[in-house]
Formats: structure tokens, C-alpha cells, sequence
């Protein structure tokens, strides 16, 4: 793996981490209403799994998409735009914090129904199948999504039909409140891959080369022509599901041992040691970082809001 | 076998509290909790903090988590398992948490529920009742803005419930618990700040079926449902201040549905303003038009209606979301159109 | 992305042939299948032995197995992943056995494919027809004989049609192929064996949205679809012989709704008559006469309805099922009862 | 196990077998509408497997579930009257063939929505252990329901509520004329049980024996409180899908080398062997079992139609 490319997944994954942390600012503040999900702590499965996917791939994600759509490489000013609902966003301000979506970078949706991504990432890649084409498909959801029948369905379906699609389980222990013990009646999610005749792999979801690497042979598998893959990531989300949940349900003693093994603080602590980025440095960054996030939060806010004449256009095609 | 089973545990005190309309839901489940052993409550998250919106508080404590019981994220199955649950001695009561995941169960809505008992020749009840908590204002977004109160009313064999006060919350809702035939009860999640007074206890039980008139006038009468009905009593008294005496009927029932209630406040006053947070292509209101017509209404005075645009989604926009969903200045601004002042 | 692609094979030559309705929807399906390569056709069995209905044969032979594509059974599952090919490039068409199991994918079909546009900003378009076939008097029982017509019409971003004759299924089953936005197109399995003319070839599509007046008259408007629109012909036939002159109008079009054609007709017979195998309330029966009403319409004539009873369900009792869905003698009897005869 | 109760297993496949073979015949002669889906070739699976219930058991079917409400103990009269749509019928002819149902048997359902009974099965055996009952609940269904979300919906709840209930797969090979390995991935579909932390066992479903064994372990594991099991019965059905099906999508050969493991003539081989039932009183007992066919389908054909007024009582119960 060559140290550059280390250096550009170190600086996204603070970038998503800053315009996390400043998402739930603007929220508090009431600059972004409704809802937010936010990915604090699962930065290394967005940034490995995505720095995989080819121009011309096809990528799914959900309403905790923040760091995936940024990682996909959308512009914070895009994001912060879209959460703001105003044009500046990527579909703007129609969809909203749930739907990042951006059509140019293959990111073809952002799913705020559990599970309804995985069968149109399905379709994806079985188009590009249909049409001669060898870019797959990768679609991100949470462990709870394994518990809905589109789970199922669309393994299925991908599996029979040997579609290039990688299905990334972001398993962050919990699906909304609820612990994945008590709503899931096995230990490795990834050994559901089973059920679909297809290959399980759980890797580390705070080790960004893990994911990087497993995610890369999924790809490889699936252009080849021999199916799909199902990974599982096993990660932790440091926020509450949403808005302002605290969390209380948590194991006490739980948040901070994760902590202890933040993709961000692993990552750099490999950097430092490789002599690719001292402490110093990644103080600079992370500094220059939220600068660059200040900046498109306030440059994001400028824009105007759409009008309802602009988004008729956006209901029928005709 | 599905009729109920009254519990050792005494009714509640009777008597007009002030609640807000979550409080409203609270007590009324509570209340049947209590009253029948056989009554359970399941959804995603309803056991734990409360629920998504706090609408539980307390009952996993008082009932505990085999009464009030998590599901995993699987709505047209755990809908699946309340219907097993109805027709072997339980009945359940099933939390959607946002009325847009009610077609993620739709087959277990459309082809089971309403239709489990009559296809086995009578052989069995099915009281189930379904909360689903849904409507606009809270910019969730196009995918969880609907109210989804009239998906279900055109099924034979359902029942449809809506609730626009924390009084008729209470009412209706206990009403529909106590139902042996599956019933949708549509709650909306923009209310349940909202604070009024509530006749708690038995005697706060409603008809089923019921449309109530929440306030009596004599220059038109606003029909609506959840919050629009919220709104049309606000619309009613910025009208007062005009000397334009608006009725407003609730509707509390989609199915079965009070046309003879809106008939008679119609007979009153002539006119008729419908105020809904949906499309109005195949909604209740247009199936109110239609009754009425049907019984006979003649229309001198053309019916007004306030709704969503027909040519246009919820988007997540606050500003958009403001400028579709109707306000009480809207309401109110049809009505003088409808008494043409 | 999804704008159609012009495939290399010629268009068929046009002219009238006679065609079952079966036959119109094969011939539809082959002719946009041959004229785009984007095309294709997917659902359960769809490519052997010519499909449950048989609407299909042939055409696997013709396109091959991946454009004609077996599905497992998981109709949520593969209407989502028509909703993928189509954001990419491809033309899903998708069949459903029986308008029944559209319950069964409606998340797809109400959160995902009429918002999937809108949600975005307008960044794709989504070409995907959805074939329903649906209708009664097939003896199948309380879940598989529901038309499913009007349960979808409320949804913006949607299209909604149906066909009544072979020549409107040829020609608004192509239409609908063509439109590049989701359209649930629904087919009676009660009418495949019936034949008629088809004007093949691409000027027999027909615009988008339009009703159609089957047969003139002037005494009073029967407005149809799918089975009933057959049977509103049979029932002008007999109408005729009593010296009473029907005007059918078929509601090839639901979504959009074209309330301008029955308008227009109306104004002529000045007399309304509407025959649905659906329960009227939340129909598109009812939806019709809420929007003529609205329209100022004033009923000097009350408006008639044939449809299926409120508060009943379809039983598998061949007997009952017959007295159920509206007969071509009902229709008549109406349309007398309407003209006052 | 003993003798009485092979001989008794022995004479209700047969009466399912001529049971369904009349229906066919009834069907052609258009006293039967609509549609049929028969079970010959069946009969060891439904007979095998009901006959381990318990009367306060629960038991949900499908549409293809003649063969298992006559095990349950209906009556041919009542069956054929339903399939007739006469109020002879278990459910007064409402149902029809799709839907026969007993209640006072347990039979709380017969779906006609592939896979809409197994949460339905999963609820009846919740019911029953809230209720303090040890009553179980078993639940039929076909090789293409598995691919389903409800399928998984279903195994995943029970499998975490340890519900009582037994998933009994009909593996006949085809789905409609859909042939497994078209639309599944895996070889055992028993195999699925492992997505959802449960036992998952494949039994030979032309051998009684064999059914009925793995079922009665599955139930006293239930109520044991030990939670579901999901069984693979290898089975093949005979006719067509439904109706006038010819099923030429059938491997050539296959059928002939299915009957050549007939459950009826398995088990009556043993007899035979046994000195239990020998050929002339197995055919004896055809020829009786024949009568009493005919007679009841005559019987049921006397009654009545069922009138509009009655069955609005079946909309609501008020
Ligand atoms: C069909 C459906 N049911 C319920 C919800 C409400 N909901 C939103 S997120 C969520 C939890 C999902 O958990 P998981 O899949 O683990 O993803 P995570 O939020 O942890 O990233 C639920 C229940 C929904 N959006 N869709
Ligand atoms: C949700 C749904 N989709 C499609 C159908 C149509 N259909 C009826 S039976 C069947 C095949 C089921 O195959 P399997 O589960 O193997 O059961 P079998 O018929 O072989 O007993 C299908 C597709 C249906 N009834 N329900
Ligand atoms: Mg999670
Ligand atoms: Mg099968």
C-alpha cells in the first residue's frame, strides 16, 4: 500500500469527522432541522471501502451517508448544502440529510427506508452486467438491515444471477436502540452470506487498510464474473442514532473502549511510526481541515432556496 | 377467543385531565394495558428510552419488555406475527413508527388482516390495532412526511381511525383497542406537543365509527383529520374575529365512514371546506365529495379544498415544506372564499 | 440516461389486425422490445411457457433469457432492482402475476420509485413499467382477485393506466413502455381471451394520458376500465336496443387523471354513470366525481355508480363472486335508472 | 414406532392421494373452479409431519395444502364442499382451495401469498408461550417461498424469541416452473436455518419415518423452549404447478424416477415386509378409501350455496 494513498484516506477521514462534528453543531443550532445520522467512529469503513471503487462503479448508501457521499468525493459545500435545504446542496435541498445523492459520481441513491438500497444497487450492477460493461456495484446499510427481507431478497437475487455487487454491512452494534444481540440471532452477520451461497468476510472496521483490502477482492470477484460478496465491518458509531438521542442505552464502559481504537487516531499512529506524518503534522491538518469545513458551511449558506416552480420539474420526467 | 379478557387491575380514576397529545397515547395504551391482560404493545424501539417519540414512556417499566416488546426491523413480519398473535387469544397492538413504512407491510395490511376472518367463513376475530405515526412539518423528507391516513380506507374488513386532539387521542384510540377487527390508527407526529383536555377513564371512550364536532358554527363547516384538524380550529377562530362562524367536524373514522355526521353540519350551514395533508386524488375528501353527491347534495355552494399539490412531493426544503403543507391562515382563507367574504 | 434507444431492428408495419387482448400485449411487449435494446422484461416465470398468462409467449425465444428474466419470488426485491437498471441505462419492464402481490413491493412501488426522482434533485429519470394483472371473476379467491387500479393513483411521481380492449392495450401499454417515468400499467385477467382491433405499429400508441371515447352517445356518459369498460360496451349494445344512445368512455389513464374527456362528455349527456370492480370509496370513481364537483358541476342528475359493495369482500363462491362483480345487465340497469327510463 | 400407526399413516396418504386425484378430475369437469395446486407425491411430508402435532398445537398451510388439513383430521366432506364453494365446506365456501382452514383444529390458516404464513405461524407460537401454554406451532411451506423476505422475517423473530415453532420447507423442486437451482444459491435450502442461529435439518421427504421423526424432535424442542427448527423435506410433486399446468419444464425422466420412491408404495413395501399389510389389502384398502372419495364428494356436492347475507357476517365481527 504506498504511503500517499495512506496520507489522502488519513485527511478524509478527519474531513468527515470535522463536518460530522460541525452537522451537529448546525443541528443544535437549528441551521440544519429535521434529522441527522452521523458516522463518527465509522470513518474507516466509508473511506477504505469507497477508495476501492473504480470512476465508473456504482454505489448505495443510507441516511447515515454523510461521510460516504464526501468520501465518494462530493464537495462539503454540496453536503452542507444539502442539510441546510437550500441549492447549494447536491439535489437542492429537495432530498435533504437522508438523500446525498449525486448522479455524476455514480452515487445513485441515498435510502432512508431500512434495506431498499441493496436490491437497486442489484439492478445496477446487473445493468452494467446487461450492458457489457465490468463496473460493479457497491451498496452500504447497517446491521440491522440484515434483520428485513430485502436483506435477503436481493443476496438472492445477486447470488443467482452472479451480479458484480459488494454488500458492506456497517455493523456499529446497534440499529437504532437496540443492541444487535437481542434483535439478531448470530454472532457474525457475515455468516448470513451462507444463506445466498456467497462469501462472508468480516473484517475490522476500524482498520482502513482491513476494509480497503477485503473490499478490493470483492470488487475483483465480482468484475470477473464469479458474484457478489458480503462483508461485514465491524465499527461503532460514537453519536446516538439521531438528532439528539443520548445514547443511554450503550454499555457502560462501551464508547470509550471503541475510542481507544478510532480508525483516525490507528491510522495516524501508523503514519507517525512510518515517518509519513508526525503529530505536529496531523495537528496542522486537522486545523487546515476545519478551516476548509468552516469555510463550505459558511459558503454552503449563502445560496438561496429552491423554489417550488424549479421543483416541479423534479416530479416527472415526461 | 378474542373477545376480551377484563384484568384484575382496577379502570383508572374517570375525570377531564389536561394532556398533551403524546400524554394522550400514553394513557390510552396504558389504560388498556392494564385493563386486559391479553393486550400487548410491539414495534421498533417501543420498549426502549419510550419509544422513537416518546410515546411509551414508562410502559416497559410498568408492563414489562414480554408485553411491551421490541421488534427487529421487519414490519410486514412482525404485522405477520400480530395477526397470529390475534387469532390464538392475544391482542396486539403494532407501532409503525412513521406511516411510510406502512407499505413495507402492505401485503400483511391489504391481503391478511382484512381479510383473515372472512376467508375462513367467520372462523375467527382479529383485533389487531396499528399505530402509525406519520404527517408532514418536521422536515423528515419525502420518505417519512406522509400521513398515509387514506392508503387504507378503500379494505373491507379494516378499519380506519384518525386522531387530531390529545382528547379524541385517548378516545379513539382506546376505542379502536378494544375493536375485534383490525384497525389503522394514524397519529401525527407534529401534535404530540400539543395539549388539551382529555376525559380519561372508560367514560372517555368513544363510538367507534364517530365523527365529532369540535365546534359548532353555522357558516361552514371544515372537515379534517390529524393535523389539519389542529389547524382548522385555529383557522375557526382567526374566522370568530372576522364574524365568520366556522363548524369543524373531526373525522375520527375513515372506515367506517361518517358521511351523515358532515351531512348533517352540511344541512346547517351549506358549505363545505375541506382541509387534508395529502394528495386529494383518491383521499377521504374526495370520497366525501363523492358520497354526498351520491346521496343527493345538489352543491349550490361548490365544495373548497385545502390540500397537498397534486403535481408536487414533501421535499426536505423547511421553506418548500412551509409552503405545501396548509396553514391555519390557508384554512382560514378558504373558508371566507367558501362563504364568499 | 434512460431517453429511449433506437435498436437496429425495423419497426413491424403498421395496420389494423384483429387481436386478442393477450395477443395486444405480446405484440406491444415484442414491438418495444424489438424498437429499444434497452428494453427488457422481468418477473416470475415470465420466460417459460410463455408466461402464467401466456401473454409472453414466444418472446424469450425471440429476445433471449436475459432480457426475458425469471425472478426468484420476492417482488419487493426485484421491483427494486428494475429501479437500479433503470437510474442506469436500462427500461425495466415488470410483470406481477397478480395485482394482489403488488402489496407485496410497495415500498418499491410508493417510497422508491415515484420519489426516487424528486428526491434527487431531478439527477435521473426512472423508466420502469410495471404490469399488473389483476381482476375478478376467475374464481380465485379473496387474495388474487383484486384490479389494484386505483390503490396507487395518489402518488405523484407515478403513472397509473389500464387497458379495457386489445386495441388499448397495444396502445397504451406501448405508451407507457415509452414514458420515462414509473407507470403501473394493469391488465384484467378476465379479458385475454377477448378479441378486437389493434392498429400495430407505432402509430397505433396512443397520448399519454388521454381517455378514450369508445362509443359515442348522447344520453348518458359510462365511464369504465378493464373489465367493466367491456362490459359497459356489451351493456350500450343492449342500451341501444332500447332506444338508449351510451357514450363509453374508457379511463385509459388514472395517473394522470383526465377529467377533461368525461367533463366534455358530460356536458353532452349531461348524465354520468361510473362502473368500477372496486369498492367506490378512495377509487377513482369517486375521485372523478370530487374533481367534476370541484370543477363547478352541479348534479342536476345525480351521478350513478356500479362497483363492488363497501362493506363486502370477494369470496371464492363462483355463485357469489358473479353477483358481485357487475354484470353487463347491471350496467344497463343503471344507465336506465340514470336517463330516468 | 409402531404398527397401528404406520397402518394409520399408511390409509390417510391414501386418502390424500385419491382425494386429490377426484379434485383433478372434478376440476376437468368444471365442478371445481378456479385454481388447484395438488400435493401427489406429497403425502409422506404432510402426513409424516402433522401426526407429530398435538391437538393444541397451531398449524399454518399454503395454498398447495389440501394433503395437510385432511392429515389435520378434516373431513373430505368439508374439503371437497370448500373446493366446491358450498357451505359443505370448512370454511362455507368462501375460501376456496386455496384457503382451507379449522380452527377447531388448530388450522388457523391456508396463504395464498407465498410466505405470508410463517410470521403468521411465528405469532401463534409467541401467543402460545405468553399465554403460559407449551402448545407449538408448524408451519408448511414450498422451496421458493425461501427466497422471500418473509421467510427470513419469520425464522429471524422466532430465532431470537425462541418461539416455538417448527419450519417445515416442502422442497418439490419447482416454484410455479421456476426449477430451485434457477432461483436459489445453495444446494440444502436447510442450510438457510444458519442465517438465523437455528438447527437446520434435511430429511428424505418420501419416508415417513424419517418426516415424522425430525418433526417430533423439532416440536419437543420448541417447547422445551429451546427455540425453531427449520426442516428440508426432499419431496416431488406429481402434477403440474396448479390447474392444467403440464409441467413440461421437467427434466425428462424425472418424474418416472421420482415414482419409483412413491411414498405410498414405500411405506406399503414395509408393511408388506412387516406382514403388517399385504398387496391384497392394500389394494382393498384402495378400492374402500376409493368409495369413501366418491361418497364424500357427492355428499358435499348437496349443499347449498352460502347467500350474500350470511357472509357479510364474515366481513367484520363488530
Ligand atoms: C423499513 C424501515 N423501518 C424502520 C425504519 C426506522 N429506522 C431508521 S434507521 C433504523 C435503524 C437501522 O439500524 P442499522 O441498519 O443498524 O443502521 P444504522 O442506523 O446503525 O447505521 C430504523 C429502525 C426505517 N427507516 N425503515
Ligand atoms: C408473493 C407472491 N408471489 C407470487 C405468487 C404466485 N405463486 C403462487 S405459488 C408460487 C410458487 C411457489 O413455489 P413453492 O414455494 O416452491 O411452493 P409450491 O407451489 O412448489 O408448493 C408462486 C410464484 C404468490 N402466490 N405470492
Ligand atoms: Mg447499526
Ligand atoms: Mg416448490
Amino acid at each position: 500500500m504506498s504511503g500517499d494513498r495512506r496520507l489522502t484516506w488519513y485527511r478524509q477521514m478527519v474531513e468527515i469527522r470535522l463536518f460530522e462534528d460541525k452537522v451537529q453543531e448546525l443541528f443544535m443550532q437549528g441551521r440544519i432541522e429535521g434529522t441527522t445520522h452521523l458516522c463518527q467512529g465509522q470513518e474507516a469503513v466509508s473511506v477504505g471501502a469507497v477508495s476501492a471503487l473504480r470512476d465508473d462503479d456504482y454505489l448505495t448508501i443510507t441516511y447515515r451517508g454523510h461521510g460516504h457521499a464526501l468520501a465518494r468525493g462530493m464537495s462539503m459545500t454540496a453536503a452542507f448544502g444539502e442539510l441546510m435545504g437550500l441549492t447549494s446542496g447536491c439535489c437542492r435541498g429537495v432530498g435533504g440529510s437522508m438523500h446525498l445523492t449525486d448522479f455524476s459520481r455514480g452515487l445513485i441513491g441515498a435510502f432512508a427506508i431500512v434495506g431498499a438500497g441493496l436490491p437497486v444497487a442489484v439492478g445496477a450492477a446487473m445493468s452494467s452486467k446487461l450492458r457489457g460493461s465490468d463496473a460493479a456495484a457497491l451498496t452500504f446499510f447497517g446491521d440491522g438491515a440484515t434483520n428485513i427481507g430485502t436483506f435477503h431478497e436481493a443476496l438472492n437475487m445477486a447470488s443467482v444471477w452472479k451480479a458484480p455487487v459488494v454488500f458492506v454491512i456497517e455493523n456499529n452494534l446497534y440499529g437504532e436502540y437496540s443492541p444487535v444481540r437481542d434483535t439478531t440471532p448470530v454472532d457474525d452477520l457475515a455468516d448470513r452470506a451462507k444463506a445466498h451461497g456467497m462469501p462472508g468476510v468480516v473484517v475490522d472496521g476500524q482498520d482502513i487498510g482491513a476494509v480497503h483490502q477485503a473490499v478490493s477482492e470483492a470488487l475483483a470477484r465480482g468484475r470477473a464474473g464469479d458474484g457478489p460478496t458480503l462483508i461485514e465491518a465491524k465499527t461503532y458509531r460514537y453519536r446516538g442514532h439521531s438528532r439528539t438521542d443520548p445514547a443511554k442505552y450503550r454499555k457502560p464502559g462501551e464508547l470509550e473502549q471503541w475510542r481507544e481504537r478510532d480508525p483516525i487516531t490507528l491510522l495516524g499512529a501508523e503514519l507517525a511510526a512510518a515517518g509519513l506524518l508526525d503529530e505536529a503534522a496531523q495537528k496542522a491538518l486537522h486545523d487546515e481541515v476545519q478551516q476548509q469545513v468552516d469555510d463550505a458551511a459558511d459558503e454552503a449558506a449563502q445560496a438561496p432556496v429552491i423554489t417550488l416552480e424549479e421543483v416541479e420539474d423534479y416530479v416527472y420526467a415526461h | 377467543m378474542s373477545t376480551r379478557t377484563e384484568g384484575a387491575v382496577a379502570e383508572p380514576e374517570a375525570g377531564t385531565v389536561e394532556l398533551s397529545y403524546r400524554e394522550a397515547i400514553n394513557a390510552a395504551l396504558a389504560d388498556e394495558l392494564a385493563s386486559d391482560p391479553t393486550t400487548l404493545l410491539m414495534g421498533e424501539d417501543v420498549a426502549t428510552a419510550g419509544g422513537v417519540f416518546k410515546t411509551n414512556e414508562g410502559l416497559s417499566d410498568t408492563f414489562g419488555t414480554d408485553r411491551i416488546r421490541n421488534t427487529p426491523i421487519c414490519e410486514n413480519g412482525f404485522m405477520g406475527v400480530a395477526l397470529g398473535m390475534a387469532v390464538t387469544g392475544l391482542r396486539p397492538i403494532v407501532e409503525i413508527m412513521f406511516s411510510d413504512f406502512l407499505p413495507t407491510a402492505a401485503d400483511a395490511i391489504v391481503n391478511e388482516l382484512p381479510k383473515f376472518r372472512f376467508m375462513s367463513g367467520g372462523q375467527c376475530e382479529v383485533p389487531v390495532t396499528v399505530r402509525a405515526i406519520g404527517g408532514g412539518t418536521g422536515r423528515f423528507g419525502t420518505q417519512h412526511s406522509a400521513t398515509g391516513e387514506s392508503w387504507y380506507m378503500g379494505l373491507p374488513g379494516l378499519k380506519v381511525a384518525t386522531a387530531g386532539t390529545p382528547g379524541s387521542a385517548y378516545s379513539v384510540l382506546r376505542a379502536a383497542i378494544r375493536s375485534n377487527d383490525p384497525v389503522i390508527f394514524f397519529e401525527h407526529k407534529g401534535l404530540y406537543g400539543r395539549k388539551g383536555p382529555v376525559v380519561r377513564g372508560d367514560g372517555g371512550i368513544s363510538p367507534l365509527g364517530d365523527a365529532a364536532v369540535l365546534r359548532e358554527g353555522s357558516d361552514v363547516t371544515i372537515v379534517a383529520t390529524l393535523l389539519m384538524l389542529d389547524r382548522a380550529l385555529a383557522a375557526a377562530e382567526q374566522l370568530a374575529g372576522d364574524g365568520i362562524d366556522a363548524e369543524v367536524v373531526e373525522l375520527r373514522w375513515l372506515r367506517p365512514f361518517d358521511v351523515d355526521s358532515v351531512q348533517a353540519s352540511l344541512a346547517k350551514t351549506k358549505r363545505l371546506l375541506i382541509a387534508e395533508e395529502q394528495v386529494h386524488v383518491a383521499g377521504w375528501g374526495a370520497s366525501l365529495i363523492s358520497e354526498l353527491t351520491l346521496r343527493g347534495w345538489r352543491w349550490d355552494n361548490a365544495p373548497h379544498v385545502v390540500s397537498l399539490p397534486d403535481h408536487l412531493l414533501i421535499p426536505y426544503s423547511p421553506s418548500l415544506e412551509d409552503a405545501l403543507i396548509p396553514s391555519a391562515e390557508r384554512i382560514a382563507a378558504e373558508a371566507r372564499a367558501a362563504v364568499g367574504k
